[in-house]
């Protein structure tokens, strides 16, 4: 096992486990910040598979931007304190049980997969450098690109509108 | 590509006029005009105009279905302008971002309509389902109206996720690591089985978007907490427009392995039809009913999901319009009531003939009754199923459901005309009225000479 | 790696992600439960970009990076997604002073 | 002048039509003269048509008037056959037929304009109907004069219709008599499928081609029909309630004509008869049993036309005895001379009726020769016809029948013996009992009483000596050789086919024609002896109660028929009908309904709930595929 | 031509009819029902090879269906039932007072358009829309203008027909897709049964007859009937069990038997069973009824029973007998509703029971009734006599069941039953004593003595002389006889 197999095992246990703490903390606030180490784990992910922009974008955008917005709005709301009563514990079987039964199809889906040969290698190319990416986003991708201002002037046009006090 | 930009440009006009039109029947006016702009552009384009030759590398794919499509789109949403256009403005107090909103999800559906790369498709859905969630939320202060929107939204984000993994799978299971339609299936050997967990991934997600059961379960509380206004386009252009997506999606790329997934689609046909069909059976308000039936209708819009052949183009064509066209003109009349029991409609035929006349013919052709572009409709749904020469016991399903259907939709006829009641006075104005009457003609027309709208997908200009 | 693996960590943390929206209650942690699947899905791109990257990329230099593009978007619609999403919620709870999906029962039926 | 047949029957009709249409503006003397004039002239072209067919040489002619059922390779002509048979019955129908019109002139009188032209009126249509019965050329024909018949019946017997036991009794005729025209119906569906056609020649002719189980079932079914019209047993019960219609009616239509129609059928499909003996014995059978249970019933009657009416049934019994045994020429000469003694007993009847003001209960009568008297004498020589006294005509054609059954087996000698002696014996009773001993009605009745005017006495003296001398034209061979006109002039039509009549030695005929006689009159002497002073007023014990109690046939329909069947009915209409099949109808409706309020829950409203229902429907959907694949 | 004026006239005059004033509706459609009436006389009278007696034209091209009409003997004979009941049943019920007559009047017109186009389509889609096109108006008319429970019963009677006719659908459809050249054309459907299979015609049989058996209505299909007919208003009535039931029995001589010969044949028994337990079992009913309508509705159940089971025993004979009876049975019972209609506009009541000794107040209306009902016990001489002679003679010599005996002998029973339900009805409403409801009985007025007259009329002189009805449909059978599966 060399090094970058090392750091793929720990990498995945990290995220595997940071992403069960999320879902089990009972303070919202501990849930922002286990996801945010699930964010961390993956960016680690992606830099192994030679994503660095993406790595650097998923920090920044993702565990930078989107969860301190998460983390002020639980804090305007005053959520930070266990404030959930607690599920019908039914429900609660029910919805674990679904996840679970949920990963026992797609596993079992997947496993007769023939991809034993396929391989995502690790530390080699260079197609997720900001270089690449740029050239292969305005050539080939413009159209989703711009279409994507649409997204996002209707984003926020919908913010005004909804957050926008009476 | 001239309805995308247009549809863009007026939605950025519209988020403006708030600035320089005061009036809200002017910004009405205004939105009218444009999405008429939008329907001449539309047409320009499908009959051969193209103002804006951009290279879309592909990942948008033109063709008359598509374009047919949008017209028909477009053409509901001016006529649902026309009726609704005044109602639209008095929800609250952004009428400009209102309709701009409208404006991107029309955008939203133009680019579904023509989408050739699953990126295209996703970004489409987005843009038409962000939108959606706030106008969902329009009415601000009404605890429903704010309820269906986060419901709406938690839900549409996780069916987004849901649609992601999907993708995700198919692209893993492409040969060539493409998001392309025509890439996806492996010309080597069968389907694999990841590319079946996508497809069924996606397939479910598209499920949710058109409200198909058993992932239809945010319909009725969305449909019937959004403001009235608001879900008239919901249940009609939009849903219509992801069906389209969902059509071309499935045609273009998985009309080939189609016997691997036909029972799917089956199943879930079964279970809309269903389901839609007898829980609207016991509803007392007629909003919630409509949004139960948009399920039902979609039951039926599926087998052109189940068939991919031509006649299912054909007839999907005919659905959209003519159920666009029917449900919009019941909800321009709901819209304007007060009471939307049952009740509410009792008597209407004797104060206002001619509005019931028109509801009459909407209901009529919701049911599937002749001489209705109804009936045509689900005749050609049912017409492709049968020409399978499978799945007859869903037809048979499908033909009980219908009389089911009979049911509910003629409580509303029983009540306007056979029904004695204090009727509500409604703010109809003689244009309203008239635009009604007109709608419920074409849908006769529709209903006796189809071929007026079919013939149009078999002229290609391109 | 082989690709399995990638594929197995991504479904399971998109399972963990949609355990979370079944089991919790607080719209913002269901909203971050479904920011989880996303990320999953995310990691599943870029595996399989680098996996057909590895496979085609001696033909064509840029095989694969459609997959990264894609993520691309992922994360700008997620960013929108968020926005809107937040303001729901806020707007929901300026109303109603929860974020109790519990309690968005006014509607059923 | 056979050419000109169609004659006959339109000439009751036209008298119909007027009478019907203008029953307004006609006047009672109008409408009379109408209806009765119109029959008048029909028995006038029947006697040209009778003189015609009468000479030597003479060939049935089929008259065709049009095309009247023309369907596939079925054809049926509305066609008229004139030969013996028919011309015959022509006769007794227009003579008796005009008597009786003549004498209801005068009878009906009290009835209002419009209502005495309405009855003329169903009268002519009757007259009408029976015509075609008897001239049709072939049995559908025959079958349309035969419903005919039956539906006048209907409309004379409940000719006084405010009278809900008069309607009963007419409907009861009416469905009786249907139950015996779906064997006829059905008879005449079998011939068309076997023969491609219902002409009797077409079918008399193929007859012996076809097995003797379908003719014996065919014969039977036909047999049917003739126990409903004819009155016969099982289907008996419907004429005396009939007796509700007004007196001349009876004598018209129950006594003299109508129910003489299922003799005419029967001797009309003589040809199928002779090929199934199994059928001749059921008729006969039947026709004996009937003489008897009638005749028993008639002993303890007290109404008058309620005797009349059992006699008549007994009598008919006796025609079939002879259809049964291959006497039909006997039969029919019965008929005739039934027609004329019967008919006059009624009109007798009528005239005591009319005397007495509506009342029919011999108990309340007696002594009436007195006041009577010409419908005293007639009525003696119509008892005494019907008793079977010689030379009055009823002897000549009773015995004749009696012979014949002796021929073929000498139990249905005895019956119909028996039959004989009991019929004098009821018949002297009623005489004694109505015309004999004191009067035993009201004061007010006696005041009343009167000789009825001529319109009535002389219809009753032409047919008085017609029963004294009907008889003549069939005088037996043993008797006097070749006398036997009617037989001779029956014999072109009756004798065709296979007889199957036995000789027997003149002898043995003379005795046997002694014994009825000497019997019969010693019922009567008996019979007069037994009631003239001392009528028989108490309640009747034992087997005289069973008796005048008509052996509680009526009730014994009533529970097993009626009664279950309308059980049946209310059964259907409340259960079957309301729960079972309209239940799974609307149960299906509730059953939606149902589903609808019950699925509703599944929409609970909860976020949560909706996202699990979803990753459950993946998971199914996963299963799935998981499964197709393998 | 001819078909086309027949469909259009009424079609553009009921819809004319809804913009006219209240008075003026009812002249109006009187006035284009006598027209559709001379101009299907004419037709009668053109030549039966007559190009006008034809049309067709490109409609849906995409789903290979034409506007095709034509005029044949069967649809001759309907035709003329249905143009001739429309002017009896306005002028039988002209003195009602409708709300909203306009509309009653536009409906009724388009009721008739619709039945019109049933008997006169020979495409199969243009069918099935003519077939669902009868149906609305007339359910809109029961619903509007009804009695007391109108809106259930006629809803019931609605989605039980509705469902009916998309099983049907189904049927045509599965049909359509194995014609030669895919095309609804009947002459195409008329050549599908050769590519399909005797097991798919047995169970296809079914999916086609439902929907004529719940027209007719057929045992055990029959219970929206009663219902139906007793709240609807007069007029609907007469147009329900006069005309629309034939549609049922057209449907199947026309787009079943034929078309499925195989199928017809393979039933033929179970339907026939169907028939005559029906055909007792209303009948039995019908002697428990109280109310004159539901009455009359049982006995219609009874009469269609026989006719269907003639259908099924496929013989020349029987043809004949149910073509020409298709006609007398609308005569019969629309005159018996006119009766009815009669007696309740005069009492307010229908209930035999509250009825009694109306024959010495009202002798001409008894009369007629009396002949009516005599009729529809098919006494000889009246119309019915010849259509039920034939048909029952058609049952008999039938080829195709071994159980024919059984059949005609069974089914012979309602002979009697019906004579004794109607007889006592006769009783019991115009016989026996007066009441206090019937003291001041009128009789009726010249107008309704002029209409019955011309029932009684036609129900005589075709019960005298059949002949013209039977050369009109002599070709229809011959061509039926033709298709029909026939064991040697």
């Amino acid at each position: 096992m060399n090094a970058t197999q090392l750091l793929f095992w720990f990498l995945s246990v990290l995220a595997l486990f940071s992403a069960i703490m999320m879902v089990v903390s009972k303070n919202p606030v501990h849930s922002v910040l286990w996801l945010i180490v699930v964010f961390f784990a993956l960016s680690g992910h992606y830099i192994l598979l030679n994503a660095q922009f993406l790595a650097i974008v998923n920090l920044i955008v993702y565990a930078g931007a989107i969860m301190v917005l998460f983390l002020f709005v639980i804090m305007l709301m005053n959520l930070n304190a266990e404030t959930e009563p607690q599920k019908n514990k039914w429900l609660k079987i029910a919805g674990v049980i679904g996840g679970g039964s949920l990963l026992l199809v797609l596993v079992a889906a997947l496993k007769s997969a023939d991809l034993h040969n396929r391989i995502a290698e690790t530390g080699t190319g260079n197609i997720g450098l900001i270089h690449n990416l740029g050239m292969a986003l305005f050539k080939e991708y413009v159209i989703p690109f711009e279409i994507s201002s649409v997204l996002f002037l209707s984003a926020m046009v919908g913010t005004v509108v909804i957050g926008k006090k009476e | 590509m001239n309805s995308i930009i247009t549809s863009a440009v007026l939605g950025v006009i519209m988020m403006f006029s708030g600035l320089f039109l005061k009036k809200k029947s002017s910004i009405a006016a205004l939105a009218t005009a444009g999405v008429f702009l939008l329907l001449v552009m539309a047409v320009l384009e499908l009959s051969g105009y193209h103002f804006f030759p951009v290279d879309t590398h592909n990942t948008l794919y033109f063709d008359v279905f598509g374009l047919l499509f949008n017209c028909i789109a477009f053409a509901s949403t001016l006529i649902y302008f026309l009726l609704n256009g005044r109602d639209m403005t008095s929800i609250g107090n952004y009428p400009g971002e209102y309709f701009a909103l409208v404006f991107f999800v029309l955008c939203g559906i133009s680019i579904t309509s023509s989408f050739n790369s699953l990126l295209m498709l996703f970004i489409g859905i987005e843009i038409i389902s962000i939108p959606l969630y706030i106008l969902t939320g329009s009415d601000k202060r009404n605890l429903k109206s704010n309820e269906a929107s986060l419901k709406y939204f938690l839900m549409g984000a996780f069916s987004t996720g849901i649609m992601l993994l999907g993708i995700a799978f198919l692209y893993g299971a492409s040969d060539k690591g493409s998001f392309f339609l025509d890439d996806l299936v492996s010309q080597k050997g069968g389907p694999s089985p990841m590319m079946m967990a996508g497809l069924i991934l996606l397939m479910v997600s598209m499920a949710f978007k058109v409200s198909a059961a058993p992932f239809h379960f945010w319909t009725p509380d969305v449909y019937d907490g959004a403001p009235a206004v608001i879900t008239s386009f919901m249940a009609t252009v939009v849903k219509a427009g992801v069906f389209i997506a969902f059509i071309r999606l499935f045609y273009d790329a998985f009309d080939d392995i189609k016997v691997h997934w036909q029972l799917l689609v089956a199943i879930i046909t079964a279970i809309t039809l269903f389901i839609g069909n007898i829980t609207a059976v016991f509803q007392q308000s007629v909003k919630r009913m409509l949004a139960y039936s948009s399920i039902a209708q979609v039951g039926f819009m599926l087998f052109s999901l189940l068939t991919l052949s031509n006649l299912a183009k054909e007839g999907i064509i005919l659905y959209t319009a003519v159920y666009s066209l029917s449900t919009i003109g019941l909800f321009a009349i709901l819209i304007r009531m007060k009471d939307y029991s049952f009740e509410g409609f009792n008597g209407l035929a004797r104060k206002y003939p001619g509005v019931a006349f028109a509801a009459a013919i909407f209901l009529l052709s919701l049911a599937g009754i002749p001489l209705t572009g109804g009936f045509l409709a689900k005749y050609y749904m049912i017409l492709a199923v049968m020409q399978t020469g499978q799945w007859l016991w869903l037809v048979i399903l499908a033909m009980l459901c219908a009389a089911v259907s009979v049911y509910y939709y003629f409580r509303v006829i029983q009540a306007m005309y056979f029904k004695e009641g204090g009727t509500q006075e409604l703010e109809l104005s003689g244009s309203f009225k008239a635009i009604l009457i007109g709608v419920a003609l074409l849908v006769i027309l529709l209903g006796i000479f189809p071929q007026v709208l079919i013939d149009r997908l078999y002229i290609i200009y391109l | 790696m082989p690709i399995n693996y990638y594929i197995f960590l991504s479904v399971a943390l998109f399972c963990i992600g949609v355990a979370g929206v079944l089991t919790r209650r607080n719209a913002i942690i269901i909203f971050m439960c479904v920011e989880l699947m996303l990320n999953a899905v995310n990691l599943l791109l870029i595996a399989f970009s680098k996996m057909h990257h590895v496979a085609t990329g001696v033909t064509d230099p840029n095989a694969g990076i459609n997959g990264q593009i894609f993520v691309f978007f992922i994360m700008v619609v997620a960013a929108a997604e968020v926005s809107v999403g937040l303001a729901i919620i806020a707007m929901m709870y300026r109303n109603t002073h929860s974020v109790d999906i519990n309690f968005l029962n006014r509607l059923k039926h | 002048m056979s050419n000109y047949v169609y004659l006959v029957p339109l000439f009751p009709l036209v008298g119909f039509l007027i009478n019907g249409l203008f029953r307004k503006s006609l006047s009672k003397s109008q409408s009379g003269v109408i209806g009765s004039g119109t029959i008048l002239a029909s028995f006038i072209i029947s006697l040209i048509i009778f003189f015609q067919v009468k000479q030597e040489g003479f060939q049935p002619v089929t008259v065709t008037l049009f095309e009247f059922i023309h369907a596939g390779k079925l054809s049926i002509p509305f066609s008229f056959l004139v030969d013996p048979l028919s011309t015959l019955f022509l006769l007794i129908i227009t003579g008796v037929g005009f008597l009786i019109h003549l004498y209801s002139m005068a009878y009906m009188q009290e009835e209002n304009g419009a209502d005495y032209a309405k009855y003329f009126s169903y009268l002519n249509l009757f007259v009408f109907f029976m015509l075609l019965l008897v001239l049709g050329a072939n049995y559908v024909i025959l079958f349309i004069g035969w419903e005919g018949v039956g539906l006048c019946s209907y409309l004379l017997i409940g000719y006084w219709f405010k009278n809900l036991d008069f309607d009963n009794a007419a409907k009861k005729a009416f469905i009786m008599n249907r139950i015996g025209d779906l064997g006829f119906l059905i008879a005449i569906f079998a011939l068309i499928n076997q023969f491609g056609s219902v002409s009797f020649d077409t079918i008399f002719q193929k007859a012996p081609t076809a097995s003797t189980g379908f003719i014996t079932a065919v014969t039977l079914l036909l047999f049917v029909g003739a126990t409903g019209k004819s009155a016969q047993i099982p289907l008996y019960t419907w004429l005396p309630d009939a007796m509700a219609g007004p007196t001349p009616v009876s004598a018209l239509i129950h006594a003299a004509t109508m129910v003489t129609a299922g003799i005419y059928m029967i001797a009309r499909s003589h040809i199928l008869y002779n090929l199934a003996p199994v059928s001749q014995t059921v008729v006969a059978i039947i026709g004996a049993a009937t003489i008897i249970l009638a005749a028993l019933i008639a002993v303890k009657q007290n109404d008058i036309k309620k005797v009349l009416a059992y006699s008549t049934v007994s009598q008919l019994g006796y025609m079939f005895l002879g259809l049964g045994v291959g006497a039909y020429n006997e039969a029919v000469f019965h008929v005739l001379t039934h027609a004329f003694f019967k008919a006059l007993l009624f009109l007798c009847a009528g005239s005591v009726i009319h005397a007495m003001g509506g009342e029919q209960d011999i108990r309340k009568m007696g002594g009436l020769k007195k006041n009577l008297p010409v419908t005293h004498i007639t009525f003696l020589m119509g008892c005494i016809a019907i008793a079977g006294i010689p030379p009055f005509s009823g002897f000549f054609s009773k015995d004749e029948i009696l012979t014949a059954a002796y021929a073929r087996n000498p139990v249905y000698f005895i019956i119909g013996l028996a039959g004989a002696m009991i019929t004098a014996f009821y018949m002297f009773r009623l005489y004694a009992t109505t015309f004999r001993g004191t009067f035993r009605g009201t004061p007010d009745q006696q005041h009343h009483l009167h000789e009825s005017p001529s319109a009535m006495t002389i219809p009753l003296i032409v047919l008085a000596i017609l029963s004294v001398i009907g008889g003549f034209v069939g005088i037996p061979e043993v008797m006097v050789p070749n006398a036997n006109l009617l037989e001779h002039f029956l014999d072109p039509v009756l004798a065709t086919g296979v007889r199957q009549t036995v000789e027997i030695p003149a002898a043995t005929e003379w005795m046997l024609m002694g014994l009825s006689t000497v019997l019969a009159l010693a019922m009567v002497l008996f019979a007069l002896y037994r009631f003239s002073k001392n009528p028989e007023l108490g309640e009747p014990v034992g087997l005289g109660k069973w008796m005048r109690d008509k052996f509680y046939v009526d009730e014994i329909y009533d529970t097993l028929i009626v009664k279950p069947i309308n059980a049946l009915a209310g059964f259907f209409n409340r259960v079957i009908e309301n729960e079972v099949i309209d239940g799974v109808v609307n149960g299906v409706g509730r059953l939606v309904q149902y589903g609808g309020r019950q699925l509703r829950y599944l929409q609970s409203g909860q976020v949560g709930a909706y996202v699990l229902l979803m990753v459950v429907g993946i998971v199914i959907l996963f299963v799935v595929q998981l499964f197709l694949r393998k | 031509m001819i078909p086309v004026l027949l469909i259009g006239i009424p079609l553009l005059a009921g819809l004319i009819g809804f913009s006219l004033k209240d008075t003026a509706a009812k002249r109006w459609a009187l006035f284009a029902s006598l027209l559709t009436l001379a101009v299907i006389v004419t037709g009668i009278c053109l030549p039966s090879d007559s190009s006008l007696l034809k049309f067709s034209t490109d409609w849906m091209g995409s789903l290979n269906s034409r506007f095709a009409v034509s005029l044949d003997g069967m649809g001759k004979i309907l035709c003329l039932l249905t143009a001739l009941s429309f002017p009896i049943i306005f002028i039988s019920t002209w003195n009602e007072e409708y709300v909203k007559a306009k509309n009653f009047f536009g409906l009724m017109l388009l009721s008739l358009t619709g039945l019109l186009g049933v008997f006169l389509a020979s495409d199969a889609l243009l069918f099935y829309i003519f077939w669902e096109l009868a149906l609305i108006p007339v359910y809109f008319l029961a619903s509007q203008w009804g009695g007391e429970r109108r809106i259930a019963a006629t809803f019931k009677f609605f989605i039980y027909t509705f469902l009916g006719s998309l099983m049907m659908l189904i049927g045509l459809i599965y049909i359509y897709f194995h014609t030669p050249g895919h095309s609804f054309a009947l002459t195409a459907f008329y050549q599908a049964h050769l590519q399909i299979t005797n097991e798919s015609q047995s169970w296809l049989f079914w999916f086609i007859f439902v929907a004529f058996a719940v027209k007719m209505p057929i045992f055990p299909f029959h219970t929206w009937q009663p219902d139906t007919y007793e709240q609807s208003p007069p007029a609907v009535t007469m147009v329900l069990s006069g005309l629309m039931v034939k549609m049922g029995l057209f449907g199947i001589l026309r787009w079943l038997a034929p078309v499925l010969p195989m199928g017809t044949y393979l039933w033929g028994d179970t339907v026939s069973a169907l028939c005559i337990i029906g055909m007792i079992y209303a009948s039995l009913i019908a002697l428990r009824q109280d109310d004159l309508k539901r009455l009359v509705a049982y006995s219609s159940i009874a009469h269609m029973g026989l006719m269907c089971l003639t259908i099924f025993a496929t013989t020349t004979i029987g043809f004949q007998g149910v073509m020409i009876q298709m006609f007398n049975h609308g005569i019969n019972i629309i005159g018996l509703w006119v009766v009815v209609y009669l007696i309740e506009k005069q009492f307010k009541t229908r209930k035999i029971s509250e009825l009694g000794g109306l024959a010495a107040k009202a002798p001409v209306l008894t009369m007629m009734l009396v002949i009516i009902v005599l009729a529809n016990i098919a006494l000889p001489l009246t119309n019915a006599f010849i259509g039920e002679f034939l048909m029952f003679t058609g049952i008999y010599t039938s080829r195709v069941t071994n159980y024919n005996v059984v059949f005609v002998v069974t089914a012979a029973l309602t002979v009697i039953l019906s004579a004794v339900y109607m007889l006592n009805m006769v009783q019991k409403v115009f016989y026996g004593p007066e009441n206090a409801r019937t003291g001041k009985a009128m009789d009726i007025q010249v107008s309704e003595k002029w209409l019955l007259s011309f029932i009684v009329l036609m129900i005589l002189v075709f019960g005298i002389y059949p002949e013209p009805l039977i050369r009109l449909t002599q070709s229809s059978v011959d061509l039926l006889m033709s298709k029909m599966f026939v064991k040697p």
